[in-house]
């Protein structure tokens, strides 16, 4: 946070996904995964990425990391835009933006031991280039994550689920990133292990200096762990604001319902809450609605609502949403 | 085992000696004859074909002018089949021939000199776009010659020894001259004989059905009802079919293995012909090719082969056996034995010649252990075995030899064109004539299907002199000397064994002889089964 | 859907082009051609050179390749499979008849698969591990261990031993005497169908043990329904779409022809007709045969497509 | 309120590759007439089989019921015959999946599932059963019932599949339902709605409900009582007020204050449960939750406490500790 320039900033991004079509027809369409989306992750900091499935946030995520290539925007990571850039020049900054996973094990090699999967990288991406400086290096990142040198020597199947996420954030550890790209990563964990999994996300951020961009559907999770929030809804940022703002007075109407929608684990409190419940279902991205994309479920959309399109503007300082009553 | 190679030369000795059917046994009419037929016919015109596959059907619907004896254990002796009588002139430079009267066509016309002619101007001299494949065995044909109804005359260019003999090839089938002058390739799709058989159907792939001509020329004849021809191509199949009784007689050949088990599954319903077989494998060396332009060299290859051994082994593995020279065993113009032992590689004593072969290649300035490739067709009877026991022979006086085997139908263009060292060829008679046979090994420039690339003047020489020598001894000397020198003096080719062929068919097929050529007797006329 | 079948009709153009033109030009690459077959080897020393060379201008094959490839696209196109360049008959001529005798024995071969295959694999997936899984197990593996032939050679030396008695040589067409036909093919049909079986028995096995563990069969038995109706409406209707392809296929590969099975049990069919016009380079009748299996195998995979969307809905309404 | 469902001493093993596993250790748990239960707990902690227990659908043969009774209406459900089960399942006892995408046959339309169970159990004529499938997805809130009772279950969306899971199980009018993780494949919004529809349908039909869980927030608005497992056996039970203002179990004291809640201020740092969850074919003598636990004395090595009383009316507990845990100022959690 004493870096003035943001670390990250995404301007305006847009990915669209071509379904059907073909040579004979068949019908085509666009699905607009992510449209138009912005904004900015500075050094050391979370923002969290919040939003129903289908709602563009891994999306941005899968950009970010440039697994996709962006239908158009800018990816501005350490100052190059990574848009602009071919495979050969991409190549340090893939290093340097890492990913942990939801399900760590379907993407943990089953074949390889952790003491494997950990040194691979660092032998091909050449940052530990000796054998035996390796082992200790792998030894090492197994400590950051609270794991014992013995786990070097078994198998993703052999290890519980939290264990396995550990060695999934010890292999982006290995590349010595400066951003990680959280998608989701405890969602697949059970209620006990999430709460160390997340504390260990926040000790080594302060340890290595990480910025985390942390896509999750769980908003008191997100709220946990997030220095800035972005509310997504069908490859829209709704709402953007740091997070005393965004959880304690959300503009959004959508941000308002999802935060409605979350039972708290306190029957007294349940039994008072008042309980809005959104009607209908997320639109096809492939058909969104006119105007504001929300406009179909929402409990104080007005006539104008089907027609403006609103734009995500800064309401108060530093939260932005967007919404026309807003 | 060696028992066993005794009672085999018994049924062979008796094969040869005597023919099957007794002429007290009176012969059976009635019944059809099933008989499968391993390869199966492009067309139906004889004039234009060459396999055997078209023989064994076809054969039964036509007449041939002369025809070789059907009692002739040796497949060598012309007799009349439309020619009633002929006579030769004195400087034997013109035939004529008196045909016989009341021959009808399967579609009731009267058979006349003019188809006789028309047949044959279609053998020697086709009209352009008209294949035939035998034109170059008839260039001392002049002119073919229909003075009356049933007088046909043939002026020759020069004597010919195998005139006569090469009018009795069964390929070339009588047609019907109005018929041939409006379409010359009607016979290829289509049967018009005046054979003892008349065709009924064609089943492509399956079968051939013919069934008796009741207006045969021949009166009494033919004793079948009908006969059944099935195209099948797998032997396992052939002998399955025989084995159990669905066909009685297949016409080309069987293994000895085979020829046991039938013998030892249906015993004496079984009937077994054998006869050595017009058909031999041999080895053309490449004249362009060093070190085979030396005859050291090429004479030390035969003489490293040891006939008399090989015959012994190869004969129960392969369908070899008689060890020969250019000519059949047992026919007129074979070697005797005692001669053919002083060609080079019929030695009797192994020792000796291997001994001259080594001498000749070190005089040649061959090394020990010379390696070189020899070419060998893709097909695995019997090409293989063949093969690997020569591979052997050429082992034991230090030679190193590596087969090169390729696919059947490239095999003779690759020849051709001369791309081999040393390669197997092969030659196959459809009757027994030194023209047939000798022909092969005129030089190249004569004959392109002498792959040798060689010339040699005598070898062309000699081969006239064979073929225009009238008197039979005068030819037999012809022909032992162009056997001296094709397989001793110059061994541009030599032998290896010659074919055997073996008939393990019903006992109830009678009035059947056995020949050395798979393309001979199947007119059926006088077939008869005895239930 | 129409326009998926549109399409799918439309891509089998490109296909069949470029399996016409790689056949093509693959058959003129192996040296040797069928006049050479023909002419040359026994007695072709009679031939001379200009009449195999007047052969050739017979057939056109002293014309360019480009030529050769046109006048054969022409007629393809107007359906004139042209002549055999071997026998000089028209190929359809040649064809129709093997083409029959294979077809019929390739869907009998493949119901004596199904109807072996889909039983068993559904008992045995029922019954896994138990020993009548593992006999299932064993039968279909002794299934794919033979070779058809081999089993068929059996079958003949069995029915002559023991019967004294050999199916008939020659094909008698269905339609001409059933029974004739029937003592024919049966044979053949249980070998190889037994073969084929072993595959497609593995697969409704395996198939069948993955529905069974599906979520949706659970949901079934806790809304109280018989055994028999999940099986039968549940199950099987899940479990047959990847035999389905299997047994497709294996019908695809069987029309076009069993090449030592025809000569064990003299079948006058596809397969060795297919060897037979390779051997002799019948350049004609091999592209006319290759093009035919082509479009076989197309439409086997599009009927299995059109058969999976009418039991996959997932795909019948993407 | 009379009880509806009494389940004693269930035990259920699996056998696997490590040995035989104890999914279900001897548990007890009822579900009276009209009421909501939850059974909560972690993966793997046999909450899940003892639904399927209930519904005698553990998977054979790498499952069995080993023990004890399914006491529904009087009846042992574990003492009937296979057909005598049958008509319960389905038409007394339905069952909701977790997985709306793997729970409908894809390949059978919604008409047709949702018309089997009527056919079969209350003996309708296929129109019939037709009619009321199109009522009950109506009373589910899907729009349109009739046209889409044609439809695939790949046409829906997934809350719109779970509606039609709701419908499927009350179709018959079962007087119990097992709901296992209902909502937890669905967005937070859909889950709303599902939950909110389950509830309502419950309270309007007087059916009772065993919701089977690991979101304590679902618990807390929905149940009336709580069950929550670990490692096979119910550790806690009590009145949901109860439990979640007054835990007297370590575990279920762990699981409160490990999640980060929105009605709470932000903590600086979460309190996580230490250690891994439990490898059932690895269990001692003693507590399961001994490795992990904060309250461990030397006894919970040996010893396996059994429930007693923890506090108010029906509240138990499995922990020698009670009295310690009960001072702990945490453990009064808001």
């Amino acid at each position: 946070m004493t870096d003035e320039r943001p670390l990250l900033e995404v301007r305006d991004l847009v990915k669209h996904f071509h379904v059907g079509g073909g040579l004979f027809g068949g019908p085509a369409g666009v699905v607009r995964a992510v449209d138009g989306v912005s904004f900015s992750l500075r050094r050391g900091e979370t923002v969290g990425l919040v939003g129903e499935s289908g709602c563009g946030k891994t999306t941005t995520g899968r950009c970010i990391l440039q697994l996709e290539r962006p239908t158009s925007g800018e990816i501005v990571f350490e100052g190059r835009d990574l848009t602009k850039l071919d495979d050969v020049e991409l190549r340090p900054f893939r290093r340097r933006i890492q990913v942990i996973f939801q399900d760590p094990y379907s993407s943990l090699n089953p074949r390889m031991t952790v003491g494997q999967i950990l040194a691979e990288p660092l032998a091909v991406h050449g940052i530990v280039p000796e054998r035996a400086k390796r082992e200790t290096r792998v030894r090492e990142l197994l400590a950051h994550v609270g794991l014992l040198p013995q786990h070097a020597h078994r198998y993703p199947h052999q290890l519980s689920g939290g264990q396995r996420q550990r060695v999934g954030i010890a292999r982006a550890l290995a590349m010595e990133p400066s951003l990680i790209v959280c998608d989701e990563p405890v969602s697949a964990l059970d209620v006990s292990i999430q709460a160390q999994i997340i504390n260990l996300l926040e000790d080594l951020q302060r340890e290595f200096g990480l910025t985390y961009l942390f896509i999750a559907h769980d908003l008191s999770v997100v709220r946990h762990i997030s220095d800035h929030v972005a509310v997504m809804y069908l490859g829209k940022i709704v709402e953007l604001a740091d997070r005393k703002s965004l959880y304690d007075d959300p503009l959004h109407p959508y941000t308002k319902a999802l935060l409605a929608a979350v039972p708290i684990p306190d029957p007294e409190l349940e039994a008072r809450r008042e309980h809005i419940v959104l009607r209908g279902e997320v639109p096809s991205p492939l058909r969104p609605p006119s105007g504001c994309v929300f406009h179909p479920r929402c409990p104080i959309a007005i006539e104008r609502c089907a027609r403006e399109v609103p734009e995500l503007r800064e309401i108060r300082p530093g939260h932005g949403a967007a919404c026309i009553l807003a | 085992m060696r028992r066993y190679a005794g009672l085999l030369t018994l049924i062979l000795a008796v094969a040869l000696a005597a023919p099957p059917a007794p002429a007290q046994e009176k012969p059976r009419y009635g019944g059809e004859l099933v008989f499968p037929v391993p390869s199966e016919m492009p067309s139906y015109d004889g004039h234009r074909e060459s396999t055997f596959g078209l023989i064994h059907p076809i054969a039964p619907h036509y007449n041939t002018l002369l025809r070789v004896d059907p009692t002739d254990p040796t497949g060598t002796k012309p007799i009349g089949d439309l020619a009633e009588s002929w006579t030769a002139s004195k400087d034997g430079l013109v035939y004529t021939f008196k045909l016989r009267r009341g021959v009808k066509f399967h579609d009731g016309s009267q058979m006349t000199s003019k188809d006789v002619k028309a047949s044959y101007d279609k053998i020697i001299f086709p009209p352009a776009g008209v294949g035939s494949e035998r034109k170059g065995s008839y260039a001392v044909v002049e002119v073919v010659e229909a003075p009356d109804p049933y007088t046909v005359r043939f002026r020759l260019k020069w004597t010919a020894a195998s005139f006569l003999t090469s009018l009795a090839s069964p390929w070339n089938f009588i047609y019907k001259a109005d018929i041939l002058a409006k379409d010359m390739h009607w016979y290829e799709k289509n049967i018009m004989g005046t054979g003892p058989f008349t065709f009924v159907e064609h089943v492509k792939g399956s079968h051939w059905v013919g069934k008796k001509n009741p207006n045969y020329w021949d009166k009494g004849k033919p004793y079948l009802d009908g006969y059944r021809a099935l195209f099948i191509k797998a032997s396992s199949a052939q002998v399955a079919a025989i084995r159990g009784e669905r066909a009685h007689i297949q016409f080309r050949s069987f293994t000895s293995a085979d020829r046991d088990n039938l013998k030892a599954a249906l015993g004496d319903k079984i009937t077994v012909q054998e006869s050595p077989w017009d058909c031999i494998l041999m080895v053309t060396t490449n004249h362009e090719k060093k070190p085979f332009d030396d005859k050291r060299v090429r004479r030390a290859l035969t003489l490293a082969l040891d006939r008399y051994e090989g015959s012994k082994a190869l004969s129960r593995i392969a369908i070899v056996k008689e060890v020969a020279g250019v000519v059949v065993p047992g026919t007129p113009y074979a070697t005797p034995p005692q001669e053919l032992e002083k060609v080079a590689g019929y030695w009797r004593d192994a020792n000796k010649s291997r001994a001259e072969a080594r001498r000749l290649l070190k005089e040649a300035g061959v090394p020990e252990g010379f390696s070189f490739t020899f070419r060998n067709r893709g097909l695995p009877m019997p090409y293989e075995p063949l093969a690997v026991w020569m591979i052997d022979q050429w082992r034991q006086i230090g030679l190193n030899v590596k087969q090169d085997v390729v696919e059947a139908a490239a095999y003779f263009g690759e020849l051709r064109k001369g791309a081999f060292d040393v390669a197997m060829d092969f030659q196959c008679g459809y009757i027994v004539e030194p023209d047939l046979d000798l022909y092969k090994f005129l030089s190249s420039d004569k004959n392109p299907a002498n792959y040798c690339r060689c010339k040699d003047e005598v070898l062309d020489d000699l081969y006239l002199k064979q073929a225009r020598a009238l008197d039979v001894e005068e030819r037999r000397r012809y022909i032992r000397q162009f056997e001296k020198r094709l397989l001793d003096e110059e061994a541009h080719s030599f032998m290896t064994l010659q074919w055997h062929r073996i008939i393990p068919h019903s006992s109830k097929v009678k009035g059947w002889q056995v020949t050395p050529s798979h393309y001979l007797n199947n007119q059926l006329d006088a077939v008869w089964l005895t239930e | 859907m129409t326009k998926f079948i549109v399409r799918r009709l439309l891509l089998m153009i490109p296909t069949l082009l470029g399996v016409a033109v790689l056949i093509f030009l693959l058959l003129r690459i192996v040296p040797g051609d069928v006049v050479e077959a023909r002419y040359v080897g026994g007695q072709g020393q009679f031939v001379s050179v200009e009449q195999m060379a007047m052969e050739r201008a017979k057939l056109g094959l002293d014309q360019p390749l480009w030529k050769q490839f046109v006048a054969w696209m022409g007629g393809l196109v107007r359906l004139d499979l042209g002549i055999s360049m071997w026998t000089g008959a028209p190929i359809t001529e040649e064809i129709k008849l093997r083409f029959a005798l294979s077809l019929q024995l390739a869907v009998m071969a493949t119901i004596v698969a199904t109807v072996l295959a889909i039983p068993l694999g559904i008992v045995a997936a029922l019954k896994q591990d138990t020993w009548i899984d593992y006999g299932v197990r064993v039968f279909s593996i002794a299934g794919l261990a033979m070779p058809s032939f081999w089993l068929g050679i059996v079958f003949i030396l069995g029915l002559l031993i023991i019967f004294e008695w050999l199916p008939p040589m020659v094909y008698t067409p269905f339609w001409v005497d059933p029974w004739q036909n029937m003592l024919q093919l049966v044979w053949p049909a249980l070998a190889v169908g037994y073969r084929y079986s072993a595959v497609a028995t593995r697969m409704t096995r395996s198939a069948m043990l993955e529905v069974l563990r599906e979520d949706y069969i659970r949901t079934a038995r806790a809304k109280g329904l018989w055994t028999k109706l999940i099986l039968a409406r549940h199950a099987l209707k899940n479990a047959i779409l990847p035999v389905l392809t299997v047994i497709a296929l294996e019908f695809a590969f069987l029309l076009g022809g069993l090449v030592v099975t025809e000569q064990v049990f003299n079948l006058n069919g596809l397969g060795l007709l297919f060897v037979e016009a390779i051997a002799r380079r019948d350049y004609t009748l091999t592209q006319a045969l290759v093009m035919l299996v082509a479009t076989v195998f197309i439409v086997v995979n599009f009927t299995v497509d059109l058969l999976y969307a009418w039991l996959d809905p997932r795909i019948r309404f993407r | 309120m009379a009880t509806l469902l009494e389940v004693r001493n269930l035990t259920t093993e699996f056998v696997t590759s490590g040995g035989v596993v104890r999914a279900v250790d001897g548990v007890s748990w009822d579900v009276r007439e009209g009421e909501t239960v939850a059974l909560v707990g972690e993966s793997g902690c046999g909450k899940s089989v003892s639904a399927l227990s209930v519904m005698r659908l553990v998977a054979a043969p790498a499952g069995r019921i080993v023990g004890g009774q399914v006491l529904f209406k009087g009846r042992d459900l574990l003492a009937l015959s296979e057909e005598e089960m049958r008509r319960i399942r389905g038409r007394e006892i339905a069952m909701i999946f977790q997985e709306p995408m793997t729970s409908l046959n894809p390949v059978l339309t919604i008409g047709r599932q949702l018309t089997e169970g009527l056919e079969i159990h209350l003996g309708m004529t296929p129109p019939e059963a037709r009619a009321r499938a199109a009522l009950l997805l109506g009373m589910v809130g899907i729009p349109d019932p009739a046209r889409r009772l044609g439809q695939y279950p790949h046409q829906f969306s997934g809350g719109m599949r779970q509606r039609m899971m709701i419908a499927m199980a009350l179709a018959c009018e079962p007087s119990l339902v097992l709901a296992d993780e209902p909502t937890t494949a669905l967005d937070v919004t859909i889950q709303a709605q599902i939950l909110e529809l389950m509830k309502d349908l419950s309270r309007r039909l007087g059916v009772a409900m065993l919701i089977i869980t690991h979101n304590l927030g679902v618990v807390a608005r929905y149940a009336d009582r709580v069950n929550v497992m670990y490692a096979g056996r119910i550790v806690e039970r009590g009145s949901a007020r109860e439990l979640y203002a007054e835990p007297r179990h370590p575990y279920t004291l762990g699981l409160l204050k490990s999640v980060p809640r929105l009605d709470e201020p932000r903590r600086a740092r979460l309190d996580p449960i230490e250690g891994q969850p439990p490898d059932l074919t690895q269990l001692g003598a003693g507590c399961a939750f001994e490795p992990r636990c904060g309250f461990r004395v030397e006894r919970c090595t040996a010893d396996r406490p059994e429930l007693r009383p923890a506090g108010g009316e029906g509240h138990v507990a499995a922990c020698w500790e009670l009295g310690r845990v009960a001072r702990t100022p945490a453990a009064r959690v808001q």
